[in-house]
């Protein structure tokens, strides 16, 4: 009955030329899975400024934005180099005000995600068992305290978070945004549900009857989603589950150039500036390199979704 | 010969020109909906109750959460992300609803005849119709029988509430509740809080005096009200050889 | 690394004997699809009684009980045999305390879900943007009202649900319990992590291979279940998609059994009482039955999780 | 000859003696989980942050979201699953953490060193250790290093408060805190809310007065302070030829 939706597919440049504004809300998720790195190196390209950036764990590729001049403020609950090391840019911006200060909104973990609950489901607040006694509402008032009407009980809330856009990266989606994630699934589905706009980038855009074939692995239905951008690779150097593997070796080596100022404005210059796309990052790196992050193959078993046989 | 079904199922359509997403029962809602996807609203996607987005059915469904509905559809949700992303989160353009008591506001009554705590008839309840009405950026209500019983002066008790009623609980409403209220005597419609339900549109046939007779309150009357197209013959051919081939509820 | 976890397979008798005691609160959930029925005749054939039974959509599994005398209470959103009709005993029992009153405590659907989504997440109340304006709450007052802390605004909340024990059916788990659906997942999920016990009823049970090559397909994780029991077409007369269509012949003439107290007791004998479990139930609807319920194939494409290729 | 890293996932690895669910990070909790399986729990299972449940690893995972951990994984949750319903459900009997900074009751700072405004350190921050700390039966906390720098008197910031503190603060915690202190020179312990860290055992060699100095507070002292059992050559065999064969953690 219902005829295929409508066709989103964008060049990552035109997606976020159309939906990545100076002064907006700009959450990117993914949990150490599936970062959407070369949408962060192309808003970066794209010289956006003033931005609110949102992100969970802000790694890499918020330092990267900040040392490439887009971000204001950050808000977020972990903010370090996986368990890798540090984030140079990042800790000049709040230890040192270098180049100018960063305003910086704290949370835990659970606080972020119970934000993009709120956010999802329109609610005024969402309450959690955190923050009981921490020091962070004290900084953070947004952490605020709710009277359960159920008895004497009272719980922390948090407000919703609603990004102006979510940038999410995934393994593949049909041209109207369904999305299909497997492996992490993190926060990726709340925190486009909680956007005005979303940006959906993608390993590889497939054919409907791919993603028809397994309906429960849609993650984000195609009526949440403005945009789907094919940009293979377009995670690293993070992962991409069955795709290719996450790339350690640099994750280790983000410390070194982070920390010198003129080691990081020349690894800006090189890989983000110095190409025009991320195809032309993606080549630069060259096939050797790509052949070492390769996976094997661990394939799901099929299940049947049954077909009615009667007339 | 057309049918009420068919009459009512076109009109129904009609109204979708231009909406992107509708929340749909089975029935005639689902016959509405997938009319106008074939007419006014090639964009046009139903969102099923039971998790069902994008569906691309074998065979006209028996229950919104019918096994055809679910093989080849591009997204199945879980309840909390159905209810709390999509409905709640405001991702709905139109809800449609039947009831079995609706009053001027269209507040609606699926809960019981009679009183709560010992009813004369116990109906189904809410369901997920309190949310619709709520979370839906309008609301539209398919009645097949325009009597007094059905449209009444005051609800035996209000199940889902419209925005008025909210507003009075202290609670500002996302949509519009009821704007159009669809029967086998015509349209009624508001424009939104503060509005009553009036007759704007009545089928061929039909008179305001019948309406007004049909209404357990004192019916509001348009200045311009028009007849109602009877369903064109491209209509009743999608709608009889596309939609409900078998019939199913083109009854 | 970690071995198998530990085996919790039991028969349906024995896991009902187990985990469903007199007065227990019985969380029975499935919406349309999967719903657990056999588990239910199990509760009827041990004869328990003072039950609350908290079930979504109250239908003919429910009105089966109602008949069996299991149920004081009721706490439900919807009470009606799907779109094909009415609940005979249930309705004899709500309009006439026919036999005796039935204890009734009503909400919308996704005020079900809330509570459930409180009762899983160990929160003392859940906000949603029902019930404003409605009837309802002044009929229970169980929904009450919260100010937000981030403004004037007021919403409406309802407190958690924590079943003693909740029932689910499903397609298939591994013997500790790791539990996959496809399909309709509805509230499986958080009905198992709201309860003190969960009995998870699969069609089948299958090598943990099966479940381990496609982790994301688990719905509910074996560290949440309590017992695994196999029991094929122990949803009928609802369906489990990809093993059996639904039975709408027997929705339909329900309306007609339960209306009339002598046959719905007829009923009652023979289908329930009359078998000694539900393999006997299967056994005498007979081979020609179910091939009419039988459903083709229609396999989801595999996806790829990876495998490491370097030492 | 014993590594100190060896030495504390063995000791970390005999506390889970009887437990089934265990929230721990990668590096020496997940070698201690591991062997704790091997050897004293059986039916431990380990929950990763990342929404990994009953991982069969191919290879020793570099981070929680290591590919290696899905691929073979018996469950995968999102994260308001993950946190929502199996951390702050209940569902957690031991959780394992890290900190910059740890005082007499068990709080913990890993936010920053100096003032929060302008921090003469800033570091990672919570991440999901409040949730680990407010919502586990019990928490397991390893530090290599023991000195007055890490064990203070005070918190410059408390970002994982115990559950004095969250009584303070007018709620009731769920769970112990800290219940365990592992470090390079002994065990600090306490029972619960109301209770200091006490000094409980030491390994071969250390004094009382070594633990004393190197903390930042004055440290009590368990009447009868046990001398920790060294890892027995069982225990050593299955860390390094079944956990950590490539020696990845056990540097």
């Amino acid at each position: 009955m219902p005829r295929p939706g409508p066709d989103k597919t964008m060049s990552l440049r035109d997606a976020v030329a159309a939906f990545v504004h100076d002064g907006d809300t700009v959450s990117l998720e993914g949990f150490t899975h599936l970062i959407p790195t070369a949408a962060g190196h192309e808003i970066i390209r794209q010289g956006r400024r003033d931005l609110t950036v949102v992100r969970m764990t802000a790694d890499i590729v918020v330092d990267q934005m900040l040392a490439g001049g887009c971000v204001r403020k950050l808000v977020s609950s972990f903010v370090g180099n996986s368990s890798a090391g540090s984030l140079g840019e990042l800790r000049r911006r709040i230890e040192h005000a270098d180049p100018e200060p960063l305003d910086f909104e704290e949370y835990s973990h659970y606080g972020m995600i119970c934000r993009y609950l709120a956010g999802a489901q329109r609610l005024p607040f969402y309450p959690l068992r955190s923050y009981a006694g921490s020091d962070l509402p004290r900084v953070n008032a947004n952490i605020r305290k709710v009277a359960s009407p159920y008895g004497d009980e009272q719980i922390y809330v948090v407000p919703p978070l609603n990004p102006d856009v979510t940038i999410i990266h995934a393994q593949r989606a049909d041209r109207a945004g369904n999305t299909q994630i497997w492996g992490l699934t993190g926060i990726q589905a709340e925190a486009v549900y909680a956007a005005e706009k979303a940006i959906v980038v993608v390993e590889e855009i497939v054919a409907d009857e791919v993603i028809r074939s397994d309906p429960n692995r849609t993650v984000v239905p195609a009526h949440a989603v403005d945009a789907v951008v094919e940009c293979p690779r377009g995670a690293h150097p993070s992962f991409a589950q069955g795709y290719y593997d996450r790339d350690n070796a640099f994750y280790r080596s983000w410390s070194g150039i982070s920390r010198d100022k003129e080691k990081l404005a020349a690894w800006m210059a090189e890989w983000v500036h110095g190409t025009a796309d991320h195809a032309e990052y993606v080549a630069k790196l060259g096939d050797e390199f790509w052949a070492g992050l390769a996976v094997g193959e661990a394939l799901s078993e099929p299940v049947n979704y049954g077909r009615r046989l009667q007339k | 010969m057309t049918t009420s079904s068919e009459i009512l199922s076109v009109v129904a359509s009609r109204e979708l020109a231009g909406k992107r997403t509708v929340f749909a029962g089975i029935g005639l809602p689902t016959l509405a909906a997938s009319l106008a996807h074939l007419t006014v609203a090639p964009d046009l996607e139903i969102v099923y109750e039971s998790g069902v987005c994008g569906a691309h059915p074998s065979h006209l469904p028996e229950t919104i959460a019918d096994a055809v509905l679910i093989t080849g559809a591009e997204a199945v949700l879980s309840m909390p992300a159905l209810f709390g992303y999509v409905l709640q989160g405001g991702h709905i353009d139109v809800g449609f609803l039947g009831a079995a008591q609706i009053d001027r506001w269209g507040n609606l009554n699926s809960s019981v005849i009679g009183d709560w705590q010992s009813p004369k008839v116990r109906l189904p309840g809410p369901g997920g119709a309190m949310e619709v009405m709520a979370n839906s950026r309008e609301v539209f209500v398919v009645m097949r029988r325009h009597d007094p019983r059905s449209f009444v002066d005051e609800l035996d008790f209000c199940t889902s509430p419209g925005p008025d009623r909210a507003l009075a609980d202290g609670v500002t409403p996302f949509g519009l509740g009821v704007t159009k209220v669809i029967t086998e005597l015509g349209i009624l419609a508001r424009g939104g809080p503060g509005e009553e339900l009036r007759l704007v549109a009545l089928h061929p046939g039909a008179t305001v005096e019948q309406a007004r007779a049909a209404t357990g309150w004192p019916l509001k009357v348009a200045d311009d009200v028009t007849v109602i197209a009877p369903p064109s013959e491209a209509e009743l051919r999608l709608l009889r050889e596309d939609v409900d081939p078998e019939r199913v509820y083109l009854r």
